[in-house]
């Protein structure tokens, strides 16, 4: 199998290239840089809170912050994002307190929100089983005559599940307005893509769905976000659903209880760590003369502070009541549920 | 009141409920062009239009999964799955998604999506027609199940279920889609989950059971008359469970024969036993016997019938009691 | 979506074009004949034995029988075959007698073969869950060093489930020596292709699995029977698998209990029928001056024989032994496994 | 003999198992290089070679399906699902074929698939890595399955299943894989499938468990020494099972507390009442009593304590019982 490597002609990049992109602005380019920082804040905090022992197993996504910023920011406030565990803290673009994030990942039932307040959906742990939820989501707001479309995220992995195909053929065929968002970082878990598919490009699934498919440097924000725009445009227009691969790689564990030493090409991710996706758009910002040394400071200060803040929040929060286990399962319980419960 | 088959009171709700209610949307395979293999969906796409009565793929997972969404942009879907057996694939978004979504949102959001299959054996199929599934679908927290066993409540509880803001599970008993004929209420028309139905009063002996199995014990306490008095218990409603019903009758009575088609071990009848070997032990003047299908796969059709529980094999079990 | 027509070029042919094939003399294209008339008889008189109610639901697969036998006279005897019930009758091409499939729609534990005997395995009837079996045993003989393929059959409905996905992806991932033969019969039983996928084409669906994808006129027995041979060689050659798309037209109902008069082109299924396959086939025999009058009442009235025998069998076997039902469940059954069973 | 964890018992048994026999292979998610995420399956790559321990493709239903295959072209696989929860994708196949297959073939092949997984709460992880499947495995006919407690057993058991000429799942439980340390024999050791395990002797109470449960059981009999003598059963293997063990300390105690850890409707544990409702009712001195999960989702891991079946509900179970 084509081992997918960064220098493939085929993936689209806007920041190499020194491209600019219509319509995007200093105020949206800085816009991008913020979301950006915060998600690489929010991160790597978690991963010292973990190693603290005050959240569990954490799933980082140290090197993903392009892919995720990115792509949300070509989307608008009505539209639907659809979340795995990688993109846990996706919400905060949408202004969710990183408190909420943290109870998620702390066990805490305060992790648990309304995915409408947000249009965000709740975060999926199983692989590739919310694509046929985000299907469904985009053809409902279709079928209701709504404007809003969808995204969902999922990993290379992810492509081989079942759940992804029946998903991605709904959507298609009901021309639900979706974009299938695949952020491949090359490994699941311990599997690399050659043990995953055979295909040359994750992108030639959409071939088979008859739906558009297209690669872009999953490190360059900015070629995210156009890929992402023009797919939300054609989802707005009636024309269907469309698959984005972004092509990266994990440069970080895929989780805090695994240890990549045992598989993974640790000079590929020591070059990976030279080139993240964070640092490459700062030199890009700084080419164009739109951050220097202060405002960056400003940016990751603000950042800071409301991690800080949003852990103060988290630690303030009172140990959950264990009522909570009966509340949330049914709107009308069945009258045995407390059965054997001691009160 | 008019005289309906099973099945043409299911398709009977579907028209109501359709109609009532503009968010409710069928979506399966084969449900709109074809009217469903069993017709329960007939006329439906003629009249609701195409976006309200949908052929969709074939694709049991993405059915299920689609209707989660669907929920989200504001529909009830009802998903028809076209066989008990072909459920399965749906088991992994029934038990990971549908039953916790709403657990998983802190209570804020409503996943009011019924699933309806036709289920059970009897019909001389090929495999894999016949199962009975309630076992997979009632263990499953979140998921509400119900079965009924006449035409009426055929109608009534898929109405409840369809109106119901949580997700419900309806089985329907396919050997019976076309023998049961009885009275429907037209019009609106709902029957509670939850509530158990006394399907014929006894005095001797309690006769549990749900689905097809309701008329063979009818014919089975038929068969014993003057033998021994037996009331016949339709469970109706597995989850929510009433549980009431149950003890009275048992309390009654004190001997209890539960039967199932479903394979023995945990079957749905190990609950109502278990929940009697806990709540009504001063009760029971006997062992609590099950009268089920066998730990085995669904036979093939000739010899399904000595695989079903039958009037002999109830009444063995039956005069075991009275003789104990 | 595209309406597949046959009328369109890129399907491989060979019969319309009076094509010979290499290393297909006078015997193998007789052979092949003698095949088709056995699966037509064999169709032709279950109706007819199923309208007396001997035998209870049954999947016609008149004017199917071209796919079937074309693909299986380019196996070898020891590749195996992975028939669904629209394939129930194909064993009869490896020496399975007429009473076996018959006693298999009778409902009767003697439709009960041994894999092993014909390497035919059990008929599937769930959709496309047996794809992943044939990727199985195609991997595992690849592994044993054998070089026996195998071959899986399943309809067009089949590719929008997710056991087709992860059986066609392991196979690929594998590289095991697996031919996917799609019958794209354009239904399932009431649903037109157009509403259970958005591709081009079917074949396109090969591309997302990295294997080769061909589509070939499923009436056209030589075209089936070429393309399926060079899908087998690579197999053989370690290259792996491949998709074959096989375009007919289902031209009789779903199965004895379907009404398609509700939702089929009735113009178009009589269109078909006067092309259906073993005419098409008779009328190029006779062309090449390989087939007569004579012949051809032979070997009818050798299949009609046959099959008339099968019958006579098939009634003679006496009921089953109600006993067959705790027999076969397991190799050690547990204990209690006839528990509620009166002797 | 050698001292082990529970999970390094799993490995050992996977080693010897492996040697032994070389069609035996191990296939699933993350086997390979990562030698499993428990690493269950640690040192087989490297020693028995990629085509004896394969990391699959992502896919549950393809894993168990190509299982089935597999077994037709002469292997004996043992595939990892890599949680409980993500079990549930590969139910089709299971239902569907690895539970009939040899049915249909008429009892002329052999399906002996091995499935392994480590289950069950405790673990403080996210949602859908603690669940107690053992409902939906062991009401599918056609499978086997069997849960350890103690190293010993978990290679025992395990062994037993690799060699089982039928299918079995085998549910390990993984709150207790590096916290249960014990002897275990070197080399080959079969646990026999369907017999029950007394884990402590008593003569007052029988608390009947299995899997993290048992340990569970055992603190709360020394928790309760004095009050009451509590005998505990460790069922280990769920079909077969060693009925005549349960009703033989269910005869000698005449109280019988049953503790699962999945939701309370149709758990194992109702199967256990079921069983002594039929055929223990005349040695009964009290009801049968269940401590149990919830028929909710397994919650959020802040409160999964109040969850999980713990001494103090067992307890209290116990002292219902003998106070009746
Ligand atoms: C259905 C299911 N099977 C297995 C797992 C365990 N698991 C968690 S993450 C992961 C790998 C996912 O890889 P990929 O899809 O590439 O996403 P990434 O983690 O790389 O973002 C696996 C196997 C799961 N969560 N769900
Ligand atoms: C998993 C599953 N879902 C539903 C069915 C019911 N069913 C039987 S045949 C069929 C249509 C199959 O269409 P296709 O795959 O095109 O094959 P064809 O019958 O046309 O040969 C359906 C939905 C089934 N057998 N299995
Ligand atoms: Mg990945
Ligand atoms: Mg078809």
């Amino acid at each position: 199998m084509a081992q997918v490597a960064h220098g493939e002609p085929e993936l689209r990049r806007v920041i190499d290239e020194d491209r600019e992109l219509d319509g995007v602005g200093e105020q949206e380019l800085l816009d991008l840089y913020r979301s950006m920082v915060l998600l690489r804040t929010y991160d790597e905090r978690s991963l010292v809170y973990h190693r603290q022992g005050r959240i569990g197993t954490y799933a980082i996504f140290w090197n993903h912050e392009a892919m995720q910023a990115g792509s949300v920011h070509a989307l608008a406030r009505e539209d639907w994002i659809f979340p795995s565990y990688r993109e846990s803290a996706i919400g905060l673009l949408r202004g969710m307190p990183p408190a909420t994030v943290l109870h998620w990942w702390r066990g805490h039932p305060a992790g648990w929100w309304n995915p409408s307040e947000y249009n965000v959906a709740s975060i999926c742990v199983p692989i590739a089983t919310h694509v046929p939820h985000a299907a469904g989501l985009a053809w409902g707001k279709k079928l209701k005559g709504e404007a809003a479309c969808a995204i969902v995220y999922f990993g290379d992995g992810a492509t081989s599940e079942g759940a992804f195909h029946e998903g991605a053929n709904f959507a298609a065929v009901m021309q639900a307005p979706l974009i299938l968002f695949c952020n491949n970082n090359q490994w699941a878990i311990s599997t690399p893509l050659s043990a995953q598919t055979r295909a040359e490009t994750l992108a030639d699934k959409a071939v088979g769905y008859g739906m558009p498919g297209t690669r872009v440097d999953g490190g360059d924000v900015l070629a995210v976000y156009e890929a992402t725009r023009e797919a939300v445009e054609r989802a707005r227009a009636g024309e269907g659903p469309s698959f984005i691969e972004a092509v990266t790689y994990r440069a970080a564990p895929h989780a805090t209880a695994d240890d990549p030493r045992a598989y993974i090409d640790l000079e590929r991710v020591e070059q990976e760590k030279k080139n993240e996706c964070l640092g490459r758009y700062e030199r890009y910002l700084r080419r164009l003369g739109v951050l220097g040394d202060e405002l960056e400071a400003e940016i990751k200060s603000e950042a800071a502070d409301a991690m800080r803040a949003g852990i103060t929040a988290a630690e303030a929060e009172p140990d959950p009541d264990p009522e909570l286990l009966f509340e949330n399962a049914y709107v009308i319980p069945p009258p045995n549920l407390r059965e054997g419960w001691i009160d | 009141m008019t005289e309906k088959l099973l099945v043409e009171a299911v398709n009977d709700a579907l028209h109501v409920e359709l109609a009532r209610d503009e968010s409710v949307m069928v979506l399966g395979e084969d449900v709109g062009r074809a009217g469903g293999v069993f017709r329960a969906t007939a006329g439906l796409l003629d009249r609701f239009g195409e976006n309200r009565c949908v052929d969709t793929p074939l694709a049991e997972a993405g059915i299920l999964g689609a209707a989660v969404g669907l929920c989200m942009a504001g529909w009830r879907p009802v998903c028809e799955m076209q066989y008990d057996a072909f459920s399965y694939p749906c088991l992994d978004q029934l038990i990971t998604h549908v039953g916790r979504y709403r657990w998983r949102t802190g209570g804020t959001m409503e996943f009011p999506i019924t699933v309806r299959m036709p289920y059970g054996g009897g019909v001389r199929a090929p495999e894999l027609h016949d199962d009975s599934p309630e076992t997979y679908y009632v263990h499953t927290p979140g998921i509400k199940v119900a079965i009924p066993s006449t035409p009426a409540d055929a109608k009534g509880l898929l109405a409840a279920a369809i109106r119901d803001p949580d997700p419900v599970v309806i089985l329907e008993p396919k050997v019976i889609y076309r023998t049961e004929r009885g009275e429907v209420p037209d019009g609106e028309h709902v029957v509670p989950l939850g509530k158990a139905r006394i399907a014929r009063e006894g005095t001797d002996v309690t006769l549990v059971a749900y689905g097809a199995m309701v008329p063979m014990c009818l014919r089975t306490a038929e068969a014993l008359q003057g033998e021994a008095s037996c009331e016949v218990l339709d469970v109706r409603s597995l989850r929510p469970l009433d549980e009431e019903a149950l003890l009275a009758s048992a309390g009654k009575t004190g001997r209890v024969v539960i039967v199932q088609e479903a394979p023995r071990t945990v079957g749905f009848g190990a609950e109502l036993a278990a929940i009697l070997a806990e709540k009504a032990i001063l009760d029971l003047r006997g062992p609590v016997l099950r009268v089920t299908g066998f730990d085995v796969p669904y036979p093939y059709w000739k010899i399904e019938d000595m695989y079903m529980p039958s009037v002999e094999r109830i009444s063995h079990a039956v005069r075991r009691l009275i003789e104990f």
